[in-house]
């Protein structure tokens, strides 16, 4: 199975130093996998939000594997931290009370209609990701922030200028939408 | 290949995003609330930053780009979840609810 | 924009007088009393539950048993017996109640007793679980005292 | 500031406030309707702790319910001893002797300075200041120890008697209070001005908050350090002497802003103006019984309709007794400050912040046994 | 075998000890210097001076009954005092006691203790929710609101710091204050004149992030009884109190080493760790009296404070930093 990019074929033990990280890295998958679960399938909303939550510290932790603290502890700071935070005040503010969710009227269809589409886009994903070769390229920079704040003050200004006027937009289009109801 | 060896390889990376990607897409089309959909709709921003982060770190020649990629969905990402608590605030303050078949008036 | 300033100046300078009066009170000595290892004096007119009054001569309590003190409690928390021993004039008190639980502490009983036959005591610390032990049987606090 | 809300009625959820919640100083309970941290209507919920005061006062003798009178207002139980005593007398047609005045006044106004003491301790911790508490408690209980003293109690006191005074003061007392009002004069500035009446922070959460218009309080009748805040000059120590009050040269502090603020500082400025009124009291002090003469055990007033009315430390005492000739009242009223200011409570509160409110409930300086009787 | 896996839990352990030691007597510190302040004794009954105090309280934390009150969410409400604590004492792993006292050395330590704070909040958003409790929601809501709005004037400020260090590595901008106090970072004015301003607008935020008096609007007893932890009694409430506790001490390491030079001595001698420690006493010290100092302040005058003043000073010397480090 040559078409597998692995950066080292040893077999560590678990006892070792690598043995270990893989270790931590297989709770990170299943702190994913288990907050992706309790996000998507759990009953009360706020417990979709937690799931997010560890969902999102998972995936922190795999970009954290990935070779990039700055972008996984950015995610910690804007997900669990912001986005969370947010739809967690969402549903503080706009749920009329908790547990009113039986009686799936008429999408009683939409569930295994979803796990479906859901299961099926999985599978072709992941065989298309498996079955690709993926080419490699020579490496040519470092990925220290260092260069990550010098790439994204240069060649990559434009997204940076972009994010801020994305950022800019969301904030003014929030309070208008938001503050409409008040008077 | 080894189970303790996983996180060296890219495969693993793009396996964990197909998964947020089915999750998400599952959770999109079977929440009946918008925040449920916007939740779901988080794990698909998720699922695409894994696959950018894992591509920059296994195949990407500069390993900035994907940073910086991922960096920038997740000002979306943020900027998307504002907007939608915003809206679902004014939508619930007009129609009392958050549940999508409740809010047909949104038809035109 | 002057309100601005004076808010922020003049605050911060109001907050670190604030901070220097309570540091110059962290130096100074405790006032308070540590209440089991040291007690408070009580003053003269502190009014503690009703006690009878001795007769210094005869070691019998003056109370005459007239039952001033009974008509004028407001709650009703006194109770008193007197008999007359054969071949005496005078009734002699055979019981005294006080049932603690109800009384205000008025004074009104002492002020209509024309005899000084009660008082208050000092009594300050009476503590109990069970609402009995607030029932005083006067006459047998006054044997103990001796 | 208050801003009127409009909200749907399903978006607005009521909230328990008491009778069990540390703001509310005993057993009030307030239901609020709360539309997020906003008050939409505020309700106060009386009752939890009556005990019928007034109809006792029909079932025992006249003396016999003058310990009650400390119980309503524990925290200036004196002033309510001397309404009570002032209507009696003003039934019975008994002459106090000078003396008795005197020491009436000087006890019942050290009493006002204990309560606007601990008002001003109890209203820092409702603003989550705790150490002024501390400080407060130091002064007031000066003052406790030389009312027990003389009175023998330190809360309910019941010191005053139909016809003057249970018991004369002697040189001690007078020496102690003279120190007592020397010591909170120099304290006064910095430990209770320069601490906490400059601080940048509570003055930005009283300045403007809690808004009472002079009408709201006419309307509901509500006098004391609340009307006085809001710019209405009344006393009943000025309007309406009684007892020697028109003899001492003291002011009534009036403030006009109508916030909270100004009821603070009303406060503060009669625990100075109740400071100089002991001292002018305390040169002048006559001699002569404390007592007045032939006060008959068992009072029988005239048949009749009497009223007196004190300054107590949180507004208008009145006590209107009437007599069918029997040894007990016929009926007696008693009209409670507190209650006409918390009646306020529901209309001011509307529209206000949680937080707000509850800074505003301390600035009326609610006594909740009072309310009830 | 390699010892760098060891090292970090050795150290994990060691500051679990340290952290919960200095909960537990952090609430002995509290109370005593809460009634020197107020002219009492404080705890004096159990042990010399109360010094067993905190062990008794422990004790009697830990031997409660856990109550689930009816109506709330079981596995949340049971999660959140865990989720409140774990942050706190991750934090201590990347702080840096000393030039060789160091869980681990991160490069980006600075913004991992910022990454672990928004844990903290997302624990007592949902300790407030589960709790089903409208006293515990509303202080919920409070507490993060707060704890957003001062993490910006907060960031802005340390990013100044960043700029001036020019690393994200505690250990690197501890080192760079090396020497006198001259060198200490609130009186760098070759960098920017309003260093202590800088300074004050940091610990002001760090006293608002850990919720304590005067913005302790999430606790606001007499509003909100006891806030988000209303309904937790028991060791719940034990693990938010000591949670509380070590965001104390986080946020004083953090500002010691952000502006006080960390374990720098003031005159240039003997730098070490003790030095870090006298530091991050007299700041909590300084916590406990600014707590029993002033009335608590109310939310959204709070929010004012953050917003009209914190941020725009803290942008303003953001920029005057960045001219300063241009121009010099």
């Amino acid at each position: 199975m040559q078409e597998f990019i692995c950066q080292t074929s040893a077999n560590p033990s678990l006892f070792s130093a690598e043995g270990f990280v893989g270790l931590i890295f297989l709770v990170t998958i299943g702190l994913i996998v288990a907050g992706a679960l309790v996000a998507t399938c759990a009953r009360r909303l706020v417990r979709s939000v937690a799931g997010l939550a560890l969902c999102f510290t998972g995936v922190a932790g795999m970009y954290y594997f990935l070779l990039a603290p700055f972008v996984a502890m950015m995610q910690m700071l804007i997900y669990v931290g912001a986005v969370a935070i947010l739809i967690a005040f969402a549903i503080m503010m706009a749920t009329p009370e908790e547990g009113d969710l039986p009686g799936r009227r008429i999408s009683a269809l939409a569930g295994p209609l979803g796990f479906a589409t859901g299961a099926l886009l999985f599978a072709a994903l992941t065989v298309l990701a498996i079955r690709t070769p993926w080419q490699v390229f020579p490496r040519e920079g470092s990925a220290d922030m260092k260069h990550i704040g010098t790439v994204l003050l240069t060649s990559h200004s434009m997204v940076f200028e972009l994010i801020s006027i994305v950022l800019l937009i969301a904030i003014i289009g929030a309070l208008v939408l938001a503050r409409r109801g008040r008077n | 290949m080894h189970l303790l060896n996983l996180y060296n390889c890219l495969n693993t990376y793009l396996v964990v995003g197909a998964l947020l990607f089915g999750f998400g897409i599952y959770g999109l089309v079977s929440r009946r609330t918008i925040i449920g959909m916007l939740i779901s709709s988080e794990l698909v921003l998720a699922a695409a930053s894994v696959n950018f982060m894992a591509f920059n770190r296994f195949t990407a020649p500069d390993p900035a780009v994907g940073q910086i990629f991922t960096l920038f969905i997740m000002a979306i990402a943020a900027a998307e979840a504002a907007i939608a608590v915003s809206i679902v605030i004014a939508v619930y303050r007009n129609y009392k609810s958050i549940d999508t078949e409740d809010i047909v008036d949104l038809h035109g | 924009m002057s309100a601005y300033w004076n808010d922020v100046f003049g605050g911060a300078k109001s907050l670190a007088i604030g901070l220097s009066i309570t540091a110059r009170e962290f130096f100074k000595p405790v006032i308070t009393m540590q209440y089991p290892w040291e007690v408070p004096e009580i003053p003269e007119r502190y009014r503690g539950h009703i006690e009878l009054v001795k007769n210094e001569k005869t070691g019998k309590p003056k109370c005459i048993c007239c039952g001033m003190c009974m008509r004028s409690c407001p709650s009703g928390c006194i109770s008193l017996v007197g008999k007359k021993p054969e071949g005496e004039k005078k009734k002699v008190l055979t019981k005294y109640e006080l049932d603690f639980t109800k009384c205000s502490l008025c004074g009104s009983c002492i002020e209509s007793c024309n005899f000084g036959a009660i008082r208050f005591s000092k009594d300050y610390n009476l503590a109990s679980t069970r609402k009995e032990d607030y029932v005083f049987d006067l006459l047998k606090r006054l044997e103990e005292q001796g | 500031m208050t801003v009127p809300i409009q909200c749907r009625p399903d978006e607005v959820f009521v909230l328990n406030l008491g009778p069990q919640h540390p703001a509310t100083h005993g057993v009030l309970r307030v239901k609020l309707t709360m539309d997020g941290e906003y008050i939409v209507k505020a309700e106060p919920v009386l009752g939890y702790i009556h005990r019928m005061h007034e109809k006792m006062a029909e079932a025992g003798s006249f003396a016999q319910f003058m310990p009650n009178t400390a119980r309503m207002d524990y925290l200036h139980a004196l002033a309510y001893n001397h309404g009570y005593v002032l209507a009696v007398e003003r039934a019975a047609g008994i002459e106090v002797p000078e003396r008795a005045e005197y020491i009436r006044v000087i006890t019942v106004e050290l009493n006002r300075l204990s309560s606007h003491l601990l008002w001003w301790a109890a209203f820092l911790l409702d603003l989550g200041g705790f150490t002024p508490l501390l400080y407060a408690f130091d002064d007031r209980e000066r003052i406790l120890d030389l009312l027990e003293r003389i009175t023998g109690s330190r809360l309910t006191y019941c010191y005053f008697r139909f016809g003057g005074v249970y018991n004369d003061i002697d040189d001690e007392f007078i020496a102690g209070t003279r120190d007592f009002i020397k010591r909170l004069r120099s304290r006064l500035p910095r430990m209770y001005h320069d601490l906490v009446t400059h601080n940048i922070i509570l003055i930005k959460r009283l300045k403007d908050i809690g808004f009472i218009t002079p009408e709201q309080c006419r309307k509901y009748g509500a006098t004391g350090p609340v009307a006085r805040g809001s710019g209405i000059n009344y006393d009943v120590r000025k309007n309406e002497p009684y007892s020697v009050y028109p003899e001492f040269d003291f002011d009534v502090p009036v403030y006009t802003e109508c916030d909270s603020m100004a009821r603070y500082m009303v406060r503060m400025d009669e625990i100075e103006q109740s400071l100089r009124i002991i001292e002018q009291a305390l040169d002048k002090l006559p001699d002569g019984p404390v007592k007045a003469k032939k006060v008959p055990k068992i009072l029988k007033p005239a048949a009749g309709d009497y009223y007196a009315a004190v300054e107590a430390a949180r507004g208008a005492f009145g006590c209107r007794l009437v007599c069918d000739g029997g040894k007990s009242a016929y009926r007696l009223k008693l009209r409670s400050p507190t209650f006409s200011n918390l009646s306020l409570f529901g209309e001011v509160a509307e529209g206000m912040l949680l937080a707000d409110a509850l800074a505003f409930m301390g600035s009326l300086d609610l006594v909740i046994p009072e309310i009830d009787r | 075998m390699d010892t760098s896996i060891w090292r970090p839990i050795i150290y994990l352990v060691c500051f679990m000890a340290f952290a919960g030691l200095n909960a537990a007597y952090l609430g002995w510190c509290e109370r005593k210097g809460a009634g020197r302040i107020q002219r009492r004794t404080g705890p004096m009954e159990v042990g010399f001076h109360g010094l067993l105090q905190p062990l008794a309280d422990g004790l009697k934390l830990m031997t409660k009954q856990l109550l689930v009150p009816e109506g709330v969410d079981q596995i949340l409400f049971r999660i959140a005092p865990i989720l409140a604590m774990i942050p706190a004492l991750t934090s201590m792993v990347v702080i840096p006691f000393s030039d060789n006292i160091q869980g681990r050395a991160v490069e980006l330590s600075v913004l991992m203790l910022f990454a672990l704070a928004s844990i903290g909040m997302i624990a007592i958003l949902i300790g407030g929710w589960a709790s089903a409790n409208k006293y515990a929601v509303i202080s919920a809501a409070r507490a993060v609101s707060q704890n957003l709005a001062y993490e910006i004037p907060m960031l802005l400020t340390v990013i100044t710091i960043v700029m001036i260090t020019g690393s994200m590595n505690l250990q690197d901008i501890a080192m760079d204050q090396q020497g006198g106090f001259w060198h200490w970072n609130i009186f760098r004015f070759d960098k920017s004149i309003f260093m202590p301003v800088s300074f004050l607008i940091f610990f002001i935020c760090s006293v608002a992030e850990t919720n304590r008096a005067p913005f302790d609007m999430a606790e606001a007893e007499s509003e909100l009884i006891a806030g988000f932890m209303t309904e937790y009694g028991s060791m719940g409430f034990g693990l938010f109190m000591m949670g509380e506790y070590l965001n104390i001490v986080v946020g004083a390491c953090l500002t010691t080493i952000l502006f006080l030079g960390g374990w720098s001595c003031p005159f240039g001698l003997f730098p070490g760790v003790w030095w870090f420690l006298i530091k991050i006493y007299i700041l909590i010290f300084t916590f406990i009296w600014v707590r029993w100092t002033y009335p608590r302040t109310q939310v959204y005058k709070l929010l004012n404070l953050s917003w009209k003043i914190l941020i725009p000073f803290s942008m303003v010397n953001l920029l005057v930093t960045a001219a300063f480090i241009k121009v010099f």
